[in-house]
């Protein structure tokens, strides 16, 4: 058993303060010490991009980023994308177009989505391509996942929220 | 998939960095990006007893242009290098190096450091790096010192770096008037290993003539490789389709690629010579302009 | 045809939104490794690192001294509770955990349970297994050889053969090729690969010592059968076992089985008493849980010259590794391989099929697949290709030329199938349209003279969806039918609870429109419950496609359940016999006097309220359905490529993809579903692979090997349909879910051969990796 | 997943010398890296470990050495080494030939054909390094059998340490690089 850090991760907005071991997976810390399981974990090998999250604003996988690493930052889930009861366009974008079917891969999906938007507001059907092609999806064919960024980029341009 | 435990340390200075690793030996490993590490311990085909993080020292993520070289810190991101205008405008040859890396989630935490100083053959910044001749700053107890790119790559997973240094900056000399380069690498599909990676760097002079020519090659050895025949075949040639050619065969020769998964020995080689093609006529082509 | 509804009722054919994104969308699913109980505590599986070996000893005792540790659970420990093996979905057994010998790698050979995930890792590396190592069998053509070691010491034949099985007329078929002009001959695998669903398995096992009540939340495509088959294995009541099937993370077949790591958690629930929280690994799930395919396959077509098939004769080995763990629930031991005579109408058919044992994860589970009909889609589609190139025919004409025409259907073909419905010539016309197939063939001719190398592929597959029916389907003993309960409430709103589970098709989105559709109660005021063994009716689950033709069949037939006995309500409301009663979708009127009706939910009001003299109360009904028949939706798909002569990449310009699945309930999921089927297809076309070296290693059990497509590698889909309704089928719909996924192979690999079959070439195996490609055009000295 | 490696080189000792080396596995273990014996069966059967490391990745194996060839006329020696990883993630084994031929002049050749099998994690995802670690590792065999030629008593510098890499370059490195730079010296 390792010495323990204590850390302060500010997480969708709110401080969470916990005694971790070194070795503790920021995955597991937002899912089991932060209980918020809208963030999953689809493989072993830093390849699906399930458990994307957005790190000071940049995605990043979390299950290949230790918690302690995340003390004093700021860490954005899926659950940090919803503003005053109010869907954000990537969500509405994803449930409009149909871009999701089983759900497991959308909640990091949507994370690629929002920082590909964030920093190039007014993509091209190839930059989404490239954009999400950290996060794998099995059941859309991922062709429905672009038309729900590119209603999401129309939505954020209007400058409707954010 | 769960890694073994480790104890952990965040020094603020390379100083401490430094000694820390001394202390701790060959049970340290130094945590930058972490995206080769980490992944390697949670497979628990690593188990460093110590990582040491060395993400809050200051000033080691920067690109800039200095003293007749472009120099990137050793703790710059791949997503950094990959939307430098600097980079993109005067050094596309690492523009696409970067790009093709991962996918955008591994390069926002991923180190160019770190990327060079694991000594995996796969990693892509090795070739370019050996076609721009490149310097590697190594930070140690006695201060730092110069590594030639070309002296660097030892062994499989082994670099010219002691234990008890820190790869610091990497220094890329300003490239002279015509000069052009390209990277182009294969993958089975994005985020993969490269099949086979070729960098290409060249000058030419007034008539078009190669008076400098530089060839690096991902992951078809047991280290990233320099072609130097191809490169001496080159110098003093008009980079027409018969010299490429004529280059891209002897960088195949100069290839090593064992058979896997990602397609047989042979193969590799073929692709080592079709992609010398494509990255010196890029070059070139670049190096006209 | 069915009747349109109005956009607020939104029945069938409205491309409604879905309902369950909602929770999706906002982080909010509930996945079985979201489920956490009070107490929970978590297992983790020992495997074994050898593909056949001999367990010589287990020791524990380091494992137990890390802190948090409960137990160990062994083979030993199994077999003395008689629970060392398990009954599979197809008439073999299989290991819970290893006692005497381990078969492949990475096979389960103990389980810890710790209070923390972490501490449950740490020690699976701290059970000491000392192995002896046994020679391994990995290539299923060697299996029956002599020398081969006998993998199978638990059965009586000492031999690795599982099964022989043959339909049709042998004879028949060996004559019309004896005496044919042509014969066409092709030999293509259809490699190992695994369904790969994003979320892997896993379950949450919860025994009560004071209720003696289980509930298992499992990651499970069938939880009420699953809950008998733990009745049977485990010997407990089954009024005692509950289990949940919450949102599952997709399926793909994947989850259909029962795998060991859910026994064993189930055990130390039992054992320990506390909640049990097993999660796979990604690297265990693609190594150990069910793969798909590994059929070894040989079609012989015989033909005259114009191009006429006279007989098709299909030899195949399937490798199902150590245990025959197929999860099909058919009679045959090849499940519906013998719809291998596809789209055509040909006289004769013989097809057989041998199973043998080999040192590799057991399975033979059906991938987006009703039970091998990608096997024999593909492997026909590839035959009809090959004899097109020998004919020198294009292959379009040669398909128009030989599709069972629309006028014989239902169609009996000769290995034994009714055909319910087809019009294979529109959807392949309407394609070609698309496609502007004669424009690309001149393309493709100029290109050749310039020597560039561009491929077109055409597939005009035929699917076979929809288990049962209940004489030919059935798990342990229980027929497929599929089961829905309706219960209108008294303002007219209802809840729905169906046999079936959804992984991602939207079932709590299209069953309302069922209801909408032949009750008129507006889609969003109907719920829709699945996955609870506790509240749901019996039924055996979702996958083959079987969720539409079955459970959506029963849907119906509930609702007209209760739409009769609305109308017996309306006739007391309204003081006119039935028989003077019009119906249209959400009220009863009377004939020639539309205005006086009564509306559903004043019907329903009523059913609670004012019931006509001895009337029982209530609005309700449940209905299980066993089909007549099973659906056959069918499509043609056109794909394009380009292939880089330096690289050997091939890359999918366009893919066209003309679909006829019968009526369709919401056409935007229905796209999905294709969309999806199609990029999956496109996997196992150029990417997907389960290998295993000479020493028994599987390569490609990691998500960096095994590889899935991303949003870059996979093209943009053309989509478009015809509809041919089911005959039988009570709203003429047929399941799309797999056609896509059955279809598409073969369009891919044809395109690839097209585009060098002018060098001679006939057949590349899967998946088409760049290296195969650059190989054949070195060899044919195309630089 | 299996690598064959046959290697040849020469020393300046008389063939009886390093045949006394070779044939005796208590001293030639300590030119295997990262190798010890820990416990003698019989005269021909031995328990021992090795431990592998390549970059940051270390494995552990426990197993047992066999003599099943040694025939000191055709000075021919063949081993057969099985281990299993302590944690359970695999094995290794390993079949090797050496012989022994004199040289005029008094030195000897030595040829060693081996044959390592791997199977588990490391096979999964150390397959395209195994050539590559393979050759290090005969590298450093090499030298060490060589130094302990010349000086029998002496424990090889780090005998039992885990193979390193980075130890083995050395003077293997020369040659390596230098067939990687196509026998160019300028660079």
């Amino acid at each position: 058993m390792a010495e323990k850090h204590h850390i302060r991760v500010r997480l969708n907005g709110v401080d969470k303060e916990a005694d971790v071991e070194p070795r503790l997976l920021l995955v597991h810390f937002i899912r089991d010490v932060a209980g918020q399981t809208g963030t999953h974990l689809g493989c072993d090998t830093t390849n699906c991009g399930a458990c994307t999250v957005l790190l000071d604003g940049r995605p990043i996988k979390s299950c290949t980023f230790f918690a302690v690493q995340a003390d004093g930052r700021e860490i954005m889930t899926v659950e940090g994308l919803i503003h005053d009861g109010k869907l954000h366009p990537i969500q509405e974008g994803f449930r409009q177009e149909h871009g999701l079917q089983c759900g497991f891969c959308t909640p990091g999906m949507m994370m690629s989505a929002l920082a590909l938007l964030e920093k190039n507001p007014e993509p091209t059907e190839e930059e989404i391509r490239w954009g999400i092609s950290g996060n794998l999806c099995r059941c859309t064919g991922y062709q429905n996942i672009v038309k729900a960024v590119q209603y999401a980029a129309a939505k954020m341009h209007e400058g409707v929220l954010v | 998939m769960i890694p073994p435990v480790f104890e952990y340390v965040r020094p603020n200075t390379i100083p401490e960095a430094v000694s820390l690793l001394q202390l701790h030996g060959d049970d340290a490993k130094i945590l930058s990006g972490g995206q080769s590490l980490i992944p390697m311990m949670k497979l628990r085909l690593a188990r460093p007893a110590w990582l040491i993080d060395i993400n809050a020292i200051p000033d080691l993520a920067y690109i800039r242009e200095a003293d007749g070289y472009l120099q990137i810190g050793g703790l710059t991101r791949e997503a950094d290098i990959e939307a430098s205008e600097l980079i993109r405008s005067k050094y596309p040859i690492i523009h696409e190096t970067a790009r093709v890396i991962a996918d955008p989630q591994v390069r926002n935490l991923a180190t160019i450091g770190g990327n060079l100083a694991h000594g995996d053959p796969a990693n892509d910044h090795g070739a370019t790096m050996l076609a721009l001749e490149a310097e590697v700053i190594a930070t140690g107890a006695n201060g730092q010192r110069s590594i030639p790119i070309q002296d660097f790559f030892q062994s499989i997973f082994t670099t010219a770096l002691e234990h008890d240094e820190i790869l610091t900056e990497i220094r890329v000399p300003a490239p002279a008037a015509r000069s052009g380069g390209a990277y182009f690498k294969l993958e089975r599909k994005v985020g993969d290993f490269a099949t086979a990676g070729v960098a290409a760097q060249v000058t030419l002079d007034s008539n078009g003539v190669c008076t400098k020519a530089g060839i690096g090659l991902t992951n078809v050895g047991p280290t990233a490789i320099k072609a130097v025949e191809a490169e001496r075949f080159l110098r003093g040639k008009k980079l027409d389709a018969e010299n490429i050619a004529g280059a891209a065969r002897q960088a195949m020769e100069e290839s090593q690629p064992s058979s896997d998964l990602r397609g047989p020995a042979e193969y590799k080689k073929g692709l080592v010579q079709e992609l010398t093609k494509r990255a010196l006529m890029r070059a070139a082509e670049r190096a006209g302009r | 045809m069915i009747q349109t509804t109005s956009p607020e009722i939104g029945g069938m054919g409205h491309a409604v939104k879905r309902k369950e994104d909602a929770r999706f969308i906002q982080g909010k699913g509930n996945y079985v490794d979201d489920v956490h109980l009070p107490g929970m505590v978590f297992g983790h599986v020992v495997r074994s690192p050898y593909g056949h070996a001999r367990l010589k000893s287990i020791h524990i005792d380091e494992a137990m001294k890390v802190p948090g540790a409960l137990a160990v659970i062994t083979g030993a420990d199994l077999a003395a509770a008689g629970l060392a093996w398990m009954p599979t979905l197809f008439h073999d057994k299989q290991m819970v955990l290893a006692t005497g010998k381990v078969l492949f790698q990475a096979q389960e050979v103990a389980f810890c349970v710790a209070t923390e995930q972490y501490a449950a890792a740490d020690m699976a590396e701290l059970v000491e297994v000392e192995y002896d190592e046994l020679p391994v069998l990995v290539d299923p053509h060697k299996a029956l050889d002599p020398d081969a070691p006998i993998l199978r010491e638990d059965r009586e034949e000492k031999s690795n053969h599982i099964f022989h099985w043959e339909v049709g007329d042998k004879q028949g078929t060996q004559q019309a090729i004896q005496g044919s002009p042509v014969t066409a001959r092709v030999d293509a695998v259809f490699q190992r690969c695994h369904p790969a669903p994003l979320e892997t398995c896993g379950c949450v096992a919860d025994f009560n010592p004071v209720t003696s009540k289980l509930t298992i939340w499992l990651t499970s495509q069938a939880p009420h059968a699953h809950r008998t088959l733990f009745s049977i294995v485990g010997g407990i009541p089954e009024q005692n076992i509950r289990v949940i099937s919450p949102d599952i993370g997709g399926g793909f077949g994947n989850k259909v089985p029962i795998y060991p790591g859910y026994v064993c958690a189930v055990v130390a629930s039992l054992k320990l008493g506390r909640p049990v929280k097993w999660i796979e690994t990604r690297s265990e799930n693609l190594q150990s849980t069910g793969f798909a395919r590994d059929y070894h396959m040989t079609a012989e077509i015989a033909a005259d010259r114009d191009g006429t098939v006279k007989a098709l004769r299909v030899k195949t080995l399937a490798d199902h590794g150590a245990f025959n763990a197929a999860a099909q629930p058919s009679k045959f031991p090849a499940g519906l391989f013998s719809i291998c005579t596809g789209s055509y109408d040909f006289p004769k058919a013989f097809c057989e099929v041998d199973g043998v044992y080999t040192n590799k994860a057991p399975g033979g589970i059906a991938y987006r697949c009703s039970f091998r009909v990608t096997e024999a889609a593909y492997l026909i589609e590839r035959a009809m290709d090959v004899l097109a190139h020998q004919l020198k025919m294009d292959p379009a004409e040669l398909r128009l030329k030989n599709f069972i025409p629309s006028d014989k259907f239902p169609y009996q073909c000769p290995l034994g199938w009714t055909y319910d419905s087809g019009n294979y010539a529109a959807a392949m016309n309407l394609a070609l349209k698309m496609a502007g197939y004669q424009d690309l063939r001149k393309e493709q001719a100029e290109k050749r003279k310039k020597g560039e190398l561009m491929g077109i592929g055409i597939s005009s597959f035929t699917e076979i969806v929809g288990a049962g029916p209940g004489h030919t389907f059935d798990i342990a003993g229980i027929k497929m039918f599929d089961s829905c309960e309706i219960r209108i409430h008294p303002t007219g709103k209802a809840i729905a609870r169906l046999g079936t589970k959804s992984q991602g098709q939207g079932h709590e989105t299209t069953f309302p429109q069922i209801i909408a559709q032949e009750l008129g109660i507006p889609q969003q005021d109907i719920v829709l419950e699945e996955g609870d063994t506790d509240t749901a009716p019996y039924g055996l689950g979702t996958y083959a496609s079987r969720s539409t033709p079955v459970a959506g069949a029963a849907t119906a037939m509930a609702a007209r359940k209760i739409r009769d006995k609305a109308r017996k309500i309306a006739a007391h409301l309204l003081e006119v016999s039935e028989e003077d009663l019009d119906w249209e979708p959400g009220k009863f009127f009377v004939k020639g006097a539309p205005s006086k009706a009564k509306t559903i939910q004043e019907i329903a009001f009523a059913a609670y309220t004012n019931l006509p003299e001895g009337m029982e109360a209530g609005l309700e009904a449940v209905h299980y359905y066993d089909p007549p028949n099973l659906t056959f939706p069918f499509g043609t798909y056109i794909c394009v490529v380009d292939i880089d002569k330096g690289t050997g990449e091939v890359k999918v310009r366009r893919f066209i993809a003309v679909d006829d699945c019968g009526n369709i309930i919401n056409p935007m999921i229905v796209e999905g579903q294709i969309h999806g089927g199609l990029t999956e297809g496109l996997a196992i076309a150029f990417m997907q692979l389960i290998s295993y070296d000479e020493s028994g290693n599987v390569q490609g059990g990691n998500f960096m090997d095994y590889l899935l497509p991303t949003a870059v590698e996979t093209p943009h889909w053309e989509t478009g349909k015809t509809c041919t309704p089911s005959p039988h089928h009570p709203i003429g719909a047929k399941g799309v879910g797999e056609s896509p996924n059955v279809g598409s192979p073969a369009a891919f690999v044809n395109a690839v051969v097209d585009a060098l079959s002018h060098l001679g070439v006939t057949h590349i195996d899967m998946p088409i990796a760049p290296w195969k490609v650059w190989q054949i055009l070195r060899e044919k000295g195309i630089t | 997943m299996a690598v064959r490696i046959e290697k040849t080189f020469e020393v300046s000792e008389p063939i009886d010398q390093c045949w006394s080396l070779l044939s005796d596995p208590r001293k030639i273990v300590s030119c295997v890296p990262g190798a010890k014996l820990t416990e003698t069966v019989d005269e021909r059967t031995f328990k021992g470990a090795i431990s592998v490391k390549v970059g940051p990745s270390l494995t552990d194996y426990k197993g047992e050495v066999r003599i099943v060839r040694l025939d000191e006329q055709a000075h021919v020696l063949e081993l057969e080494g099985k281990g299993q990883d302590v944690r359970g993630k695999g094995g290794a084994s390993m079949k090797m030939t050496g012989t022994l031929e004199a040289l005029e002049g008094g030195g000897t050749r030595v040829a060693a054909v081996t044959e390592v099998t791997v199977v588990g994690i490391l096979a999964q995802f150390g397959g395209r390094l195994l050539t590559d670690v393979s050759d290090v590792i005969f590298k450093q065999f090499t030298e060490r059998f060589q130094q302990k030629l010349k000086n029998p008593d002496a424990e090889p510098q780090g005998a039992s340490e885990p193979v390193k890499a980075v130890r083995v370059v050395g003077s293997a490195l020369g040659h390596s690089i230098r067939r990687a730079l196509g026998g160019s010296d300028e660079s």
